[in-house]
């Protein structure tokens, strides 16, 4: 069937992906807007996914690659939305697309400006935990697969208004001619029929809760870096080891609910953390079976399909200990391993506990451009910040013909987010039918 | 016959593979075995380098096999086809080697005996390949109607959803009235709907002319397949048959009635169920109320939480609070499952309300005797002792005693407890393994009337998905009858679970490929083998038992 | 070195294929003997495959399915299970019985899996290597296994074992319904005269031969031989070819 | 001993009932408290709001563990609690219950005693007052002892000490 209405799905996380798919699939011409240089969101950043532990990346990539090949989804990344407005019957939305400085088509990524390029940048992919080049991939299984340019760190690019005219190397060196200096910021215009927010979520800094220092001791880090370590792709190659010495750990604890359920900072729940603690303490024990883990907990939160049972066997098979209690703060020995102090509430005990690596489930807040973009499309945010909506309509906002799904709405997990994002394409479809352009 | 050109791509899949598998030496391996012109290895083939270095060696090396070496084909196999597809080679020239669930990640250490493993299968899986026959996709007519089972909030909200996106739909509901559990709650967590408000959808439903509802009425057969289901529905009077594209199951669950648990008697010891009538009608006024969290689940017996019982109870106590607040409740819980933004604030909400909440240990669970409820303290190590005028238990919802009697129609499976079981737990929630069928709502996982009505529109999505083209593909692995074998004698016919194969006007057997799920069976009994199975053929299956024991 | 056994396996692409998968995605560790053939149903896996692949000197053969009442394909798996015991009875004669076996995995029971895995492997082992692919190759076994073969390519058999669920279950032509045990009695007759043609088939294509020169070389008493063999001659697979003494001379068509 | 959820003496706490009732028990409070620590877990400000939720009269206003008296009032709790529990004035008005019931330790008697009479709780003595000397240090003035009795006897104070 063939629609000639038009959707724009911002956010080119999983949510977005799944509302893209599903929309070209039902004859819609997609536009997905995502503001980094490849999609994949923060799905891609994890090493495995509960309840099942098939890994992250392996269950993306073909949603990645079905998304860049489909005929009726037009990527559209480095993008960020400017403005919205209404028009008859459809939006005009002016999206503002960063410069590459990589033409898009004729990047091979074959990896030779990387070599050359002689500047080293903190990897915000990987949690900063790894240093990339100024022109880089945003990460290996990224999609599309073309390299991209920083402007703020790249010798030439942030030398230029200075009037010098320095290195330039990747251009020499690539074969395809690919750079291309003179690429500026350009700003399109949209005309989507209905719209669909993905924004998906960020992690709440840590260092919001003193106690803990974060930002002071290495060997306290947080859920997302934990990831990457872990991951086989990640800075270490999948070689769980402490910041500090390169050590691998053998007692690890996972403190929940840091920065969630905390009326100085979020007070909900982020729902996920109880779960994804859960697969990272398992994950820990497959890479090495002496590792034992303690996870500190309020609640236990794990209600969704399969979820109780994956705690049972974490707590059989794999070294899992879980502790009712939170970590109230955190010192280091000369050694920088951290040594908690908590209660055990099961036992009204006051422990301390030495361990070699503690991961904090830090809350999820919504990104942080959320406010920006609530703004310029008129639609409204909760106490939070999230996208309002209510519970009858879980997928609209609170404007007309704009719709939400995933994460930046309310903390869920994976299985949610997609199943909201297909709904999502359901009533973005079912509107846009009733509102053509024609 | 055009000369054969396999090429084998090794995936290392980062560490996955690699850290065990030396895929290097796997792909020169690779390169000594028959008809295999290139190998390489790469380190993620999955990702859009790892498909371009296909592409290019397809383009270069003019192979006309590809096998990959990687992980399951359970869920990469489309994909590869894709990419050989789109290089103009039928995808069915396509092999599939997993030398990562079933070998690198089960035999980590016994690195030298899993890289001998993994060239047997590698060589299986070349031999297996320069047997592959070329196939193609079958094209089915669509009906573009849906059937919806249920009609609870789940059912009427993708009933509504697909009838508003232009297509017919057949709600089916076994009462007598639509709405499900909604007809028998209060008011709905977080924020006191009256549920008639939700019913408002009934109303409607009832108005919609694309939907023909069938209230009172089961669903006594379905047979076909997607785009093609034939529905029998008994309603009170008549049978009816009608034909549809897709399917949504959204038949809900119910209540655990807690006979064993707690001296439930229905009176003075109730469900939260039974309470939602109480209130209903005006009927609370007792003093002292317990409430008792996690009564048949998350035990022995019942492995799970059951999700919705807490937001329950909750929203429960703050009704009975704001009528009287000097009802003292008492919340007896284990963990209190409020996830989310919404529902936590919630749970402070009705802290600040005075609800007592105190943490019981599953070792040691509540005891009610003579009036009083006892539950041991861990952290007083003393028991606590409660009067009680109104226990209220929170039963977990468990599955419907007739989901096995419909999965066995639908021919789709239930998981453990007796739920429907989707696709994919994270990437397909919606789908049934089999096209053209979804299940939304409490059919599959206890939810949230809200969780219920985003599951409901997404299977809305995904049957649009099929209605919205007149023709769906199926697979082309089929199976086929060499008519010259053949004798006529029936036994495929009887055999086969999905009727799919008949005589024609001539006597002649034959295979209705649209109705052929390619399981084989016939293959495998016809007695005189002249059944052969597409893409799982004796020559193919027999040429990977020869590589197996043939001696380098 | 230790005996390390090459074991085959067909699983089902639903059920056992993904508890095998499950087994990967979980870690958990078993024996690296299987090889692993993917297959739809269990119900595909003509007992001819296994024959041969015993024939081809495998050390064991593994078919796993969908438990019962679980499969894909509705009751796939039972018919495997009729095959499989029908293989299994012959089989028994010459005792490679324990180098199969038939078991059932769900896609969630990536333990069992890996176990079933386990308990066949030391089964094997404690077996040791199979006859025929050991140094001192037994032929006779293999020439026993030929027959078992032809057994199961032979159309009465396989008609037999395909309809055994119709005949026990529903009816039979005649309108009757057979039990489980007269049909399992009809279907062990059937089995070893087959197999005893087979085996006299295979003899007479090897070498012509007497009724005496054929009992003793596959062990088989004389009445026995001439009674198949007047079966082979009925079916045009055997002819007197002369005469030695008194005693005709068969040969094989 | 069973004991008894009290709703009624748990009304006692409706000044603080919003930030009491909030606990839901965690523990960041009791984990961090120097005064736990130091007293092994005997005194654990944990199992005295858990106390005061469950309105457990007898073991709040008896000298049992926990004992609401060792609290120091460093506020650590307060700050460090992710619920905004008051805790330190929760616990105040234990301890005026407490004393109500008659059970304190003695000596906050004694040191009220001292106030009534010399005006401080630490009355001045003469090795400080020489030391005070040889440092240069003005001559402490003691309060008006009058105007210390009017003010206790205004607000209570001596009424109360004399009736526990």
């Amino acid at each position: 069937m063939e629609k000639e209405s038009s959707i724009m799905v911002i956010g080119g996380g999983i949510a977005g992906i799944q509302a893209s798919l599903d929309l070209a699939n039902l004859g819609f011409h997609v536009d997905l807007i995502e503001k980094e240089p490849c999609i994949g969101g923060r799905m891609a950043q994890l090493d495995k996914t509960f309840p099942t532990n098939d890994c992250s990346i392996c269950i993306l990539s073909p949603k990645l690659s079905d998304c860049y090949r489909h005929p009726n989804i037009k990527l559209h990344t480095l993008s960020e939305v400017q403005s919205v407005s209404k028009k008859e019957k459809c939006y005009s939305v002016e999206v503002k697309k960063k410069a590459r400085f990589v033409k898009e088509d004729a990047c091979i990524n074959c990896g030779l400006c990387i070599e050359k390029c002689p500047t080293k940048v903190n990897d915000k992919f990987d949690m900063y935990l790894r240093k990339r080049k100024a022109i880089y991939l945003y990460y290996l299984q990224g999609v599309p697969a073309v390299m991209a340019i920083d402007k703020e760190h790249c010798l030439y690019l942030s030398n230029l208004d200075k009037g010098k005219d320095i290195c330039r190397q990747c251009e020499n060196v690539c074969p395809k001619e690919a750079i291309d200096f003179s690429q500026e910021d350009q700003i399109s215009t949209f005309n989507p029929n209905a719209i669909i927010l993905a924004t998906g979520f960020r992690q709440f800094n840590p260092s919001n809760i003193p106690q803990y220092k974060y930002a002071e001791f290495r060997n306290v880090i947080t859920g997302l870096e934990y990831e990457r370590l872990i991951c086989a792709s990640g800075p270490t190659n999948g070689h769980l080891e402490r910041l500090s010495d390169k050590k691998p750990p053998k007692k690890i604890a996972f403190i929940q609910c840091v920065g969630s359920r905390d009326i100085k900072n979020q007070k909900y729940c982020s729902s996920v953390c109880c779960t994804y603690s859960t697969k990272e303490a398992i994950l820990a024990n497959e890479h090495d079976s002496e590792i034992q883990s303690f996870i500190f907990y309020i609640d236990i939160r794990a209600a969704g399909k399969g979820f109780q049972k994956y705690i049972e066997r974490a707590k059989q098979e794999y070294q899992v200990n879980y502790v009712k209690g939170i970590v109230s703060e955190i010192k280091i020995d000369e050694n920088e391993n951290p040594i908690l102090y908590y209660e055990n509430i099961a036992s009204s005990e006051l422990c301390t506990m030495t361990v070699d690596l503690v991961v904090l489930a830090s809350a999820m807040i919504p990104s942080d451009n959320i406010e920006y973009l609530a703004e310029s499309m008129g639609i409204e945010l909760d106490e939070f910040n999230f996208i309002k909506t209510v519970p009858s309509e879980p997928i609209k906002t609170t404007r007309k013909g704009i719709f939400v799904c995933g994460a930046c709405k309310e903390p869920m997990d994976i299985p949610s987010s997609v199943t909201e994002a297909s709904a999502a394409a359901a009533q973005a479809a079912q509107y846009a039918s009733q509102n053509k352009g024609d | 016959m055009t000369e054969l050109r396999i090429g084998v791509f090794v995936c290392n899949c980062g560490s996955n593979i690699g850290s065990i598998i030396n895929c290097s030496e796997l792909a020169d391996y690779a390169k000594n075995l028959p008809n295999v012109v290139f190998a390489e290895d790469n380190l993620y083939t999955c990702s859009e380098t790892g498909l371009t270095k296909i592409k290019n060696g397809i383009k270069e090396h003019n192979l006309n096999r590809v096998v990959v070496a990687a992980c399951t084909p359970r869920t990469h196999e489309p994909l590869f086809r894709g990419i050989c597809n789109e290089m103009g080679l039928n995808p069915y020239y396509f092999e599939f080697v997993n030398i990562r669930e079933q070998c690198s990640w089960v035999h980590q250490k016994e690195i030298h005996k899993a890289n001998l493993k993994a060239r047997d299968l590698v060589k299986m899986g070349v031999a297996r390949s320069a047997r592959l026959e070329a196939l193609e996709k079958y094209q089915v007519e669509v009906t573009s109607s849906s059937l919806v089972i249920g009609g609870g909030i789940s059912g009427i909200t993708a009933a509504l959803s697909l009838a508003e996106q232009g297509f017919e739909v057949y709600l089916v509901e076994k009462k007598r009235k639509l709405g499900g559990m909604l007809n028998d709650l209060y008011r709905i967590s977080p924020n006191y709907e009256d549920p008639s408000e939700y019913l408002q959808l009934v109303k409607k439903v009832e108005q919609q002319p694309k939907i023909i509802l069938h209230t009172n009425s089961e669903i006594i057969s379905i047979e076909g397949y997607i785009g093609n289901f034939y529905v029998t529905i008994k309603g009170q009077n008549k049978v009816e048959s009608v034909e549809v594209g897709t399917i949504i199951v959204a038949v809900g669950a119910q209540v655990l009635k807690p006979v064993d648990y707690y001296n439930y008697n229905g009176k003075d010891i109730i469900t939260h169920q039974e309470l939602e009538k109480l209130l209903k009608e005006n009927k609370i006024n007792q003093k002292n109320i317990v409430m008792i969290q996690c009564v048949g689940s998350r035990i022995e017996e019942r492995h799970y939480c059951s999700n919705i019982c807490c937001m329950n109870a909750l929203k429960n106590a703050i009704i009975i609070k704001e009528r009287a607040p000097d009802t003292n409740i008492t919340i007896l819980y284990r963990d209190i499952n409020t996830p989310g933004t919404k529902n936590e604030l919630y749970y402070r909400d009705v802290r600040k309300n005075e609800v007592i909440f105190l943490r019981y240990n599953v070792n040691k669970p509540p005891v009610i005797e003579d009036g009083k409820i006892r539950v041991y303290n861990n952290s007083l190590k003393d028991d606590i002792e409660l009067d009680y005028d109104l226990v209220v238990l929170s039963t977990p919802l468990i599955p419907n005693e007739d989901n096995k009697a419909l999965s066995q129609m639908l021919k789709v499976p239930l998981e453990e407890n007796g739920f429907f079981l989707e696709a994919h737990v994270k990437l397909r929630p919606v789908d049934f393994a089999t096209d053209g069928l979804f299940v939304c709502g409490s059919a599959k996982w206890p939810v949230s009337i809200s969780e219920a009505i985003a599951q409901a529109k997404a299977t809305a999505a995904k049957a649009a998905i099929i209605l919205c083209k007149p023709r769906f593909e199926v697979e082309g692995s089929t199976a086929r009858v060499d008519t010259e074998k053949c004798v006529g004698c029936e036994v495929c016919i009887k055999i086969c679970p999905y009727g799919a194969i008949t005589k024609d006007d001539n006597d002649q057997v034959l295979v209705r490929n649209v109705l052929c799920k390619g399981c084989g069976l016939c293959g495998a009994t016809c007695p005189h083998q002249a059944i052969s199975i597409n893409h799982f053929t004796n020559p193919q299956i027999l040429s990977q038992i020869n590589a197996l024991v043939e001696r380098e | 070195m230790e005996f390390e056994p090459k074991i085959l396996g067909f699983l089902c692409n639903w059920c056992s294929y993904a508890g095998a998968d499950l087994a990967g995605v979980s870690r958990i560790q078993y024996p690296p003997n299987l090889r692993v053939i993917r297959v739809m149903c269990s119900g595909r896996v003509d007992p001819v495959f296994v024959l041969d692949a015993l024939m081809k000197g495998l050390d064991g053969v593994l078919v796993l399915g969908c438990h019962l009442g679980d499969c894909h394909y509705i009751d796939g798996n039972y018919e495997a299970e009729s095959k499989y015991r029908a293989l299994e009875m012959l089989l028994e004669n010459i005792n490679l019985n324990d180098r199969i076996n038939l078991d059932w995995v769900s896609a969630s029971e990536g333990m069992r899996f890996a176990d079933l895995v386990d308990e066949f492997t030391e089964k094997i082992k404690s077996l040791g290597p199979s006859p025929i692919s050991s140094s001192t190759k037994d032929l006779k076994l293999l020439d026993e296994l030929q027959a078992i073969k032809r057994v199961f390519s032979n159309s009465r058999i396989r008609s037999l074992i395909g309809r055994e669920r119709k005949i026990t279950l529903l009816e039979n032509t005649y309108g009757e319904t057979i039990d489980f045990e007269k049909f399992n009695k009809i279907l062990k007759d059937a089995l070893d005269s087959e197999f005893y043609r087979s085996q006299i088939y295979l003899s007479l294509l090897k070498k012509s031969a007497s009724v005496k020169d054929i009992s003793q070389e596959i062990n088989i008493d004389k009445t026995l031989v001439f009674k198949n063999l007047l079966m082979l001659r009925q079916r045009g697979l055997a002819d007197v070819a002369g005469v030695d003494g008194l005693d005709p001379i068969y040969k094989a068509l | 001993m069973t004991l008894k959820i009290d709703f009624g003496f748990r009304k006692q706490f409706k000044t603080y009932k919003f930030s009491l009732n909030y606990c839901y028990q965690c523990g960041t409070c009791s984990g961090g408290c120097p005064v736990a620590k130091l007293t092994n877990g005997d005194y654990n400000p944990r199992k005295i709001i858990e106390a005061c939720i469950l309105g457990l009269k007898e073991k709040l206003t008896t000298l049992l563990e926990p004992n609401v008296w060792q609290c120091s009032t460093c506020q650590k709790c307060v700050e460090y609690c992710p619920q905004g529990v008051e805790l330190t004035e929760i616990f105040d008005h234990v301890k005026n219950l407490c004393v109500e019931a008659g059970n304190y330790p003695q000596a906050y008697k004694a040191q009220g005693e001292a106030i009534r009479e010399k005006g401080s709780a630490i009355p001045m003595s003469n090795a400080i007052i020489k030391r005070r000397e040889r440092l240069g240090l003005p001559v402490m003035k003691t309060a008006s002892h009058s105007e210390i009795q009017t003010l206790l006897r205004e607000t209570g104070f001596i009424k109360k000490m004399e009736s526990i």
